[in-house]
């Protein structure tokens, strides 16, 4: 699945996006916990989960929600538009 | 035109609300909401700010706010334009406006697509000056605003 | 400038929000609010829309209105515009601007302003058509709508 | 004293102002049984009371309020503009 990073998470992971093998992750939080294992930066960027919120195919859904059949899965802060 | 726009251009407030109230004499209300980029951050003096966004999602999300004012007021017109990129203080950022019968429905539905913009559409404020540069955090009274409507979130 | 214009004279909302926004960069929003005149009234349709008004006390009230809501929001700016004399549907009849650092005061400063000025500033409206000619009734909603904000009448 | 008429009520009287001596009243109230006395013209237009708001020196004020000290008094019914 293509994974999205926005803002200061976008940052501290280095990349806007990137393909993604969700491994045994079947939720969003367990593909951050995934995601985490794998690299520290990730460790880093994630550091603060309550910190993170997440959309499931362009639509911000709950960090507990299923991705299995998600084609893009985007994490980032708080938004502050407006 | 669709109701919604998302992009680095400018708008012009008097432009929009001519186009949005045109041929139409049953309005009687109108509310615009404008946000500028203020000078004064917490850290100290701002040069420059900088919107992103999600490109894929923004125009929907917007959208779907708008769908749900409409749904809520009975509007004759609403129109929300936001900007993303480099913005300098004094800069417009953002413009809602609500056509209506009568000013009641046209003041609320401002207000609730604001309060829902700031908490539910994929933009992110990042500020920089001779201090450095930081991402904005999300204000607590955003949150508490849109509550106000009741939460339909599912 | 000062806060308050009464006159015939139609208005440019957009000219009017630079001109209270310019060389102040700790504006964060800016709400407008446009009354226009609608074409269908009870009566029938309407061909011609006449504003009086007293003229010794227009202003007075007006500026009274405005420094009541300089006094309850931290407003960095406020600008009202009243049109009198004879409108046609379609017609802008009133302007209220309210600008400040955050948008919950500009919103509900510039709601406050039309409500107490639907009910305080001294305005009449006479509807003309076809079917003959009458003056337009007090809404019962308005005076419920400057009651909310707390009646500080003597 | 200028007693001032706006919107209907001035069609009603016939006047938009005149010069006028409140005769024995004291208050806004008592100037309007007053005129009513005087002049079929205001019967008709002050035949309802609650309709009429009045200000004295271009201050809205209550129907029971003093108008001895008034240079001007004016009566109209409840304002509709914005």
């Amino acid at each position: 699945m293509q994974v999205l990073y926005f803002a200061w998470l976008r940052e501290r992971v280095g990349v806007g996006s990137e393909e993604v093998d969700p491994g045994p992750a079947t939720t969003a939080a367990e593909l951050i916990e995934e995601l985490k294992r794998r690299d520290p930066r990730y460790s880093a960027a994630f550091a603060d989960v309550s910190a993170i919120r997440v959309a499931v195919d362009q639509k911000m859904v709950a960090l507990d929600s299923p991705i299995s059949e998600a084609r893009e899965v985007a994490f980032f802060p708080p938004v502050t538009g407006g | 035109m669709s109701a919604v726009s998302v992009g680095p251009e400018d708008f012009d407030i008097g432009a929009e609300i001519a186009a949005l109230t045109a041929d139409d004499r049953e309005i009687g209300a109108v509310v615009s909401f404008t946000g500028l980029v203020r000078e004064m951050t917490a850290a100290g003096a701002l040069d420059e700010m900088t919107l992103e966004h999600y490109p894929g999602m923004t125009g929907a999300a917007l959208e779907a706010i708008v769908a749900e004012a409409q749904e809520r007021w009975p509007l004759s017109g609403v129109r929300v334009i936001h900007r993303v990129g480099p913005l300098a203080p004094g800069d417009r950022i953002v413009l809602v406006l609500t056509a209506s019968r009568h000013r009641e429905a046209a003041f609320e539905a401002a207000a609730f697509l604001m309060d829902y913009l700031k908490t539910r559409a994929p933009f992110w404020k990042r500020e920089a000056g001779a201090h450095g540069a930081a991402w904005v955090d999300a204000r607590e009274a955003d949150d508490a605003a849109a509550a106000r409507w009741g939460d339909d979130r599912s």
